[in-house]
């Protein structure tokens, strides 16, 4: 971070967002009886089980082609309910990676699942399945398992590209309920053309909130709604500002090299974009050279190999 | 900064570093005391477990945090002396940068091996088991060993290669190339390439036979959803443009400052796309930012265990 | 056609088929190649593993290299080491006794990763946030088109005025980019009629957006089936069957 | 009187069910025979691509960028245009270029044998061979972009000191030393960072170098919605989207914009500059875009047409049941 002039605002506006999630969850830990807005895809998770459970078929889910971040973790957290579920009425899973580390989590996690459930000898290793790093072999590699188990549900939950239109459409062909979710917005479209259900943007990272209630879950939950609220009332306040400031006529004009010296101009004109206050609040001044110049270190010798180096 | 191990910016010799062939000693002693300690966390009691995980997450969190947090050093140039303690941290923190950016790449490369020796197991059991379909698992894994080898093959030969020579070869025909060059580029950019390339483009017939289907005017969202693809597909296409944009210039009799003008298709998509598709998408990407952010926050703090389902 | 380069290019389309024969239906041919594909993909993860990733990226800087002339290029530093030891922690996930050893390196991974992620934000959203704030109130109000202020059309020197429909489409803008937040509040119960307006509002203006994503999508998919069946009409049967 | 009617839900529900075979055919026809003719469409530059055209056309002669190419064999379609058009204008203006990549290892080798046709055709128009280690070198492969983003934004010296390329005598020294990258320290001292893309390693560039060097992308038609957000935010300074600013490229490096053509009546004008940017008289400047742009018309056609044809039959079912 820059700090000189406006430059620490950004960085406090972080921190309030952080200050919220936190805040919330310690508050949720207290009383955790707190509405979530209803989200149709999540529904729809225990129908597509109960239909493969009749059917005999089984669940797919995949967590996306994102290496190991908080989309493909939110995503194995979903997929840790499905399983419950699945557990429950013994129907057979599926969990296809296209990530090694998301792969050893996705084991671990699945298999604690069983393990909770009282049933680790319904763990099959197999059912989870690493298929590979390489984004079309990997949609080839799904397709093909989608077409030959003929999965009557499917659940694509996490950062998805361009594959997410061979998934859908071949889970389509086959007649599974899908519910899908991409991070990604140039994907959400497909899925919406597609599949069944879909959770759009933000509702991926409400839906584990939504499912379990854990109270670090709804409380961050509300920590993230503050922190859009907060986001909110800025852009409201800015454009506000903006508005009636552009409106203003002036002679001043700023150096924007220079910290922002005022310079007058000859005549009078409208305030321009950059002589709002939004935009010094967001773009710093430019910082002024140093004062004190810092000293220069001697240049190194690279010392020559001993005749012992190969 | 010579004893500083993070900032690997510095050659000359240090405690923590050593030419080539040198310090084989302090490596392999390095790794004895790894696997040591590793050997010795095997025998830790359940409860001390979860923090050390913890603490791992954390310090490697930390890290970038205090990047982050830490005051940049303005126009720093390589040969510079900090001033003052603070600088001094912020140039080792901006130092270290350079370890820190490659550690999470290593072990995912290192965990690579995780996920094909899943894969690999899966289908030579298959093959053991003469399983349905074993005949293509031979395949898979055929193929398999035949590109580690080729590659290797390769890549090894022109290691050895002196650079004249590899210079001619690389002038050469591909006709004329020498067998171990010809075996490597078939598999990778003969056979695994065109593979890439024709998986992604079989996502045109998918869309095609999605958007038959799915936009349809049944909902009011539907709807809007075809209208808006429909004009923003024509206009991506000059000639529709041409002849539309000729229609609107009867209305506005070529005035170029006619408000008819907006009626102009690439307008409309203009229009479209800066009030409707960036702020709606810049909308959604809040959202996920801030859950993102949120996430990352709870992973960070170990507030969530990866896979949160207990 | 019986050269290197024919049999490369005929292998190539002869795959390219195989994958197409699913849009038919899943058969053995196609099932053939999707395991070669696999098998490839694999293998090939496996000798760039080592000569992309971990050769330059972790053993040249734990053991060093030499420049010519036997100088050091880099020292070696010995700390590196320390990494393989970690990275073998990851294996025990198959072990039921010592799993949780294997969240070590995962631990690390996303440590790392999250670290990262407030300053991430800023870079990402701070100047979006700012590019967001649009002028509402219009000091031109000329019926000018959509696309008016621009030096061409008004040849004014630097752009001061809020021309009318700009305030228009900036107010629309608006529109969306609260409404569609407001939309993803999850926390809120949304008692008032104005609120639900909202909500429903920003859904609808979502799907604009999701539109135009759509259309704008459909040219890249559609070029890339072109480039295959330029390859394979031009390319390989053009050029390579009738040796043109 | 019904009978027409249930004529018409007949067929109405006959076009709600077109196999998708009858599609697939129709696509792979339409994909294919297009290709055999050549015709120049008429075309409207748009805005992104006519600032990345400026941006390109204003760099400093013999100044240094960095050009970041993630794109290989499977998004050629639209990258290898791109990326094609590109070069063209930074060779044509004696600007000096590094290669590097985070997205894919094969991309910088991609990206060398696409340089390798591109210095045939300058031969072959009597124009000088950009010269490998004068000219341009290749910074290499460097997976982790996040932190190689950060590096580079810290120190060119830093981030670049363990990359290597073979000098003109064929010795491998490293890249820091060569011309292309004489006096470049930090990464503002570059003219242009450029990034040829067709996936998300532009944001990740972006996020971490946007507020320190003049950053210009070319990306896929996917990537273009969302990064489109970051040239309307003025972080990116230029922008060319998929096969269509391929064709725009295109088009004015053979029109020029703002630039009167013979008659004397500009080709096109710019929405956001005043500019006069020229033209590239006498040399290939239709290229791939050009070949793909027509066939282009024919799929979107069909797809167009297919989703009026499924919407005919929804009316046509729908009246019968109102009835």
């Amino acid at each position: 971070m820059q700090y000189y002039d406006t430059g620490w605002i950004s960085t406090v506006f972080v921190l309030l967002i952080v200050a919220f999630v936190l805040f919330n969850i310690s508050r949720a830990k207290k009383n955790s009886e707190v509405f979530i807005r209803r989200i149709a895809g999540l529904n729809a998770i225990d129908e597509a089980i109960g239909r493969s459970t009749e059917m005999g078929r089984p669940v797919l889910m995949v967590p996306g082609l994102g290496d190991l971040n908080a989309i493909s973790v939110q995503a194995l957290n979903i997929f840790a309910y499905i399983t419950r579920t699945a557990a429950r009425f013994a129907t057979p899973i599926r969990v296809c990676c296209s990530q090694p580390p998301v792969y050893a989590v996705a084991q671990e996690i699945i298999r604690d699942v069983y393990v909770q459930e009282g049933c680790p000898e319904k763990y099959d290793t197999d059912s989870v399945r690493f298929l590979s790093d390489r984004q079309f072999a990997f949609a080839a590699a799904v397709s093909g398992t989608i077409l030959r188990e003929q999965t009557a549900a499917t659940f694509f939950l996490g950062e998805f590209y361009a594959e997410s239109m061979i998934f859908a459409e071949t889970a389509n062909s086959v007649g599974a309920i899908q519910v899908a979710s991409s991070t990604e917005n140039t994907q959400t479209p497909f899925f919406i053309a597609a599949c069944d259900y879909v959770l759009i943007g933000d509702e991926f990272y409400a839906a584990s909130a939504y499912l379990t209630r854990q109270p670090v879950l709804v409380g961050s939950l509300l920590g993230q709604d503050w922190g859009k609220m907060l986001i909110m009332a800025t852009l409201a306040l800015g454009i506000l500002l903006t508005s009636f400031e552009r409106t203003k006529l002036t002679e001043d004009t700023y150096d924007f090299e220079k910290a922002g010296e005022v310079v007058k101009l000859d005549a009078t004109r409208l305030t321009q974009p950059k002589e709002t206050t939004m935009y010094h609040i967001f773009n710093p001044y430019q910082a002024l050279p140093l004062a004190t110049p810092r000293e220069k270190r001697p240049p190194v010798v690279t010392p020559v190999a001993p005749s012992g180096g190969q | 900064m010579g004893w500083n191990l993070l900032a690997q910016t510095a050659t000359e010799p240090s405690f923590f570093n050593g030419p080539n062939g040198t310090i084989w000693g302090w490596i392999a002693g390095t790794m004895l005391v790894g696997f040591a300690i590793l050997i010795g966390l095997l025998y830790m009691p359940a409860q001390g477990r979860k923090y050390v995980i913890a603490g791992f997450t954390f310090v490697c969190g930390l890290f970038y945090v205090l990047l982050w947090l830490v005051p940049t050093p303005h126009d720093r140039n390589p040969d510079d002396v900090p001033r003052g303690k603070v600088e001094e941290i912020s140039f080792w923190l901006s130092d270290a940068v350079n370890v820190f950016g490659g550690l999470s790449n290593i072990l995912v490369a290192m965990l690579l091996l995780l996920g094909v020796f899943s894969l690999a197991r899966i289908h030579i059991a298959k093959i053991i088991k003469q399983q349905k379909d074993w005949v293509f698992s031979v395949c898979l894994i055929g193929a398999m060993v035949l590109i580690i080898i080729a590659g290797y093959n390769k890549w090894l030969t022109e290691l050895n290669m002196d650079p004249a020579q590899l210079e001619a070869i690389g002038k050469l025909e591909p006709n004329a190339w020498p067998f171990y060059k010809k075996s490597q580029d078939f598999l990778f950019d003969g056979l695994l390439q065109n593979m890439d390339a024709a998986m992604f483009s079989v996502i045109a017939f998918y869309i095609l036979s999605a958007a038959y289907r799915a936009f349809r005017v049944r909902s009011v969202e539907a709807t809007i959803l075809l209208a808006t693809a429909l004009l923003v597909m024509m206009s991506l296409l000059g000639l529709v443009t041409l002849y539309w944009n000729m229609g609107v210039d009867l209305i506005t009799r070529g005035d170029p400052a006619s408000f008819w003008n907006n009626l102009k298709l690439k307008e409309i998509a203009d229009f479209i796309g800066s009030s409707f598709r960036a702020p709606g998408l810049r909308a959604i990407d809040f959202g996920i930012g801030v859950g993102a952010l949120a996430m990352a926050l709870r992973l960070w703090l170990g507030l969530e265990r990866a896979g949160g389902s207990n | 056609m019986f050269t290197y380069l024919g049999l490369k290019f005929t292998f190539g389309v002869i795959a390219t088929i195989g994958l197409y024969t699913v849009l038919w239906r899943e058969n053995k041919f196609y099932r053939f190649w999707e395991h070669v594909f696999l098998g490839l993909a694999a293998g090939w993860a496996l000798v760039i593993l080592w000569t992309e990733t971990l050769r330059p990226q972790w053993w040249n800087k734990m053991v060093g290299t030499i420049a010519e002339g036997g100088n050091i290029a880099e020292p070696g530093f010995w700390a590196w080491a320390i990494m393989l030891p970690i990275g073998f922690a990851g294996y025990f996930v198959f072990s039921r006794k010592h799993s949780w050893v294997g969240r070590i390196p995962i631990g690390i991974i996303i440590g790392l990763w999250s670290g990262q992620q407030f300053d991430a934000w800023i870079q990402r959203f701070w100047p979006q946030l700012n590019a967001s704030m649009v002028p509402l109130i219009p000091t031109d109000f000329g019926l000018v088109p959509y696309a008016a202020p621009s030096e061409t059309v008004l040849n004014a020197t630097i752009r001061q005025n809020v021309y009318l429909s700009q305030a228009i489409g900036n107010l629309i803008a608006t529109i969306t980019l609260l409404s569609v937040l407001a939309y993803f509040l999850f926390g809120i119960e949304l008692k008032s009629k104005f609120m639900q307006g909202t909500t429903k509002l920003g859904r609808y203006l979502l799907m604009v957006g999701f539109g135009a994503i759509f259309g704008s999508t459909v040219m890249m998919r559609f070029t890339l089936l072109i480039d295959r069946m330029y390859f394979i009409w031009i390319e390989w049967f053009q050029r390579i069957v009738l040796g043109g | 009187m019904a009978m027409p009617e249930t004529t018409n839900k007949m067929f109405g529900e006959k076009l709600l069910s077109i196999p998708r075979w009858i599609w697939f055919v129709l696509v792979i026809i339409l994909a294919t025979i297009p290709q055999f003719v050549s015709i120049t469409i008429p075309n409207v530059p748009e805005d992104s691509s006519a600032a990345l055209y400026k941006e390109l056309m204003t760099l400093p002669e013999g100044s240094t960028v960095i050009v970041q190419t993630d794109w290989t064999k499977s998004t050629q379609g639209e990258s290898r245009g791109q990326f094609d058009a590109l070069m063209r204008i930074l060779m044509r203006k004696n600007i000096k270029f590094a290669f590097m990549s985070v997205a894919d290892p094969q991309a910088s080798e991609v990206a060398r044998n696409a340089l390798k046709e591109l210095n045939a055709e300058r031969i072959k128009d009597g124009d000088r061979e950009y010269k490998r280690w004068e000219d341009y070198v290749s910074l290499g492969y460097f997976p982790g972009a996040e932190g190689k983003g950060k590096e580079i934004g810290e120190s060119m010296l830093d981030a670049f000191k363990a990359s290597k390329d073979k000098d003109q005598n064929n010795v491998e020294r490293s890249v820091l030393e060569s011309p292309v990258m004489k006096g470049i320290e930090k990464v503002g001292d570059l003219s242009a960072f450029i990034v040829v893309t067709a996936s998300k390693s532009i944001t990740i560039a972006l996020e971490r170098l946007q507020d320190k060097v003049k950053m210009l992308g070319l990306v896929t038609g996917v990537m273009g919605p969302e990064t489109v957000n970051y040239y309307t935010s003025n972080q990116l300074k230029g922008l060319s989207i998929g096969l269509k600013g391929v064709y725009d490229m295109e088009t004015m490096m053979e029109y020029g914009a703002n630039y009167p053509d013979s008659s004397g009546k500009n080709f096109y004008n710019m929405k956001k500059y005043t500019d006069v940017v020229p033209n590239w008289p006498g040399k290939k400047n239709m290229d791939r875009g050009t070949k793909y742009y027509l066939t282009l018309h024919f799929t979107i056609g069909l797809m167009i047409i297919a989703v009026i044809i499924g919407n005919i039959g929804v009316l046509l079912t729908r009246k019968k049941g109102n009835e």
